[in-house]
């Protein structure tokens, strides 16, 4: 599964992409979230503030209880500022 | 047909509003530019980030939702990414229509949409040395639910 | 400093809208452009007339009502007069602001405006030979009252 | 005092300008639209639907009931019609 951070994530835990293979029992964008978090404290830190991370799967954004089932590619990202 | 560009390069507003004008009564057309200064602190620069693909798909969704919404004869949103400095161009959006009433207001829905559901992050370089990255404010969101709330 | 033009010449909208970038974050332009037809007739050309002295006076103080009521860092007007034919350029609103809101809500008052407050008259010419003068359309004085009605 | 016309007035009259000296009882932009379209038979059908025109007063927009006082320039036209 590849995994994109964007903005302040990337910028946290140092690059901008992972490729893991989470473990069964992680089944939701929120749980992923989770998991990722205890990969290193590059990423404790970067996904600290939960509350303000946005997340999409194969680019379709998505709430945290989103299950996960057969996405290839998974991104977290602050909230968005276009324009 | 609605046009949609992600790009580092600058764009040229007059040569493309000229390009909608053909066929139309109504022209209108926004760009945004860096500014000098944010939160009263002197800005080095813009950095624009965006998410490839996802967010070439959102523009083009938001710029489909125009041409429903309004009587539209095209539609246009470019948006630049990358480093910016204060006076540059980052976006614009325009669009053309038989009568006024539809660019003026899809123009503006346009905008507002981009600032709030556009996956675009921004990080504002202060001449200072210190770096931010940029919240959407209350007011975009407030600015977006006109939309969403009253339909033209 | 506000701008108004009164003049028989094309006008850069590219030109005009880029000078009015320096310093602002926001521009928007709005081009008025002569249509084909009018009523379901195709049209031949349009010809505009205007009062020299009290027109020019009378976008002047339109131009500053817009500066007054919004915080614009410039705005412009150039209105075109004499004979046009369809797909020529009319008019051309402008406006510059700090945040968009300010300069699409403004740039939306001064073509409202001009439909209805500004001394301009305009004859339809018809490739039949018939000829008609123009007479301000209830949507466009209901599209002025907005502007009356709720202040900024 | 100069008259100026505007539109489909100057179209019907022929001209776009007229220099008249009103009668003292001519006091008011109503009363000299009257005067006016009693000069020609061209006047009189440009004056004919007084509803639809509009007046000004030494370059100021007026209602019909303005006294002329010491204006030197009066225009008649159509409603506006810009943008």
């Amino acid at each position: 599964m590849k995994i994109l951070y964007f903005a302040w994530l990337r910028e946290r835990i140092g690059y901008a992409e992972d490729t893991i293979d989470p473990p069964a029992s992680v089944t939701t964008v929120a749980a992923l979230a989770e998991f990722l978090a205890g990969l290193s404290p590059a990423h404790a830190r970067a996904f600290a503030d939960r509350g303000m991370i946005k997340a999409a799967l194969d680019q379709q954004f998505v709430p945290p209880e989103t299950p996960l089932g057969n996405a290839r590619e998974v991104a977290f990202f602050p909230p968005f500022t276009g324009g | 047909m609605p046009r949609v560009i992600v790009a580092a390069a600058d764009f040229d507003p007059g040569a493309e509003l000229a390009r909608l004008e053909a066929g139309a009564g109504a022209v209108s057309g926004f760009v945004g530019i860096v500014r000098g200064e944010s939160q009263g602190r002197t800005l080095a620069a813009l950095t624009l980030e965006h998410y490839p693909g996802m967010t070439e798909q959102a523009l083009a969704a938001m710029a489909g939702t125009a041409m429903t919404r309004w009587r539209l004869l095209d539609c246009l949103i470019i948006h630049r990414i990358g480093r910016l400095e204060p006076g540059a161009r980052i976006v614009l959006a325009a669009t053309a229509s038989a009568h006024r009433g539809d660019a003026l207001e899809a123009t503006a829905f346009l905008i507002d949409w981009l600032k709030t559901d556009a996956p675009f992050w921004k990080r504002e370089d202060f001449i200072d040395g210190h770096s931010e990255w940029v919240a959407p404010r209350d007011a975009d969101h407030a600015a977006r639910a006109r939309w969403v709330l009253s339909g033209p």
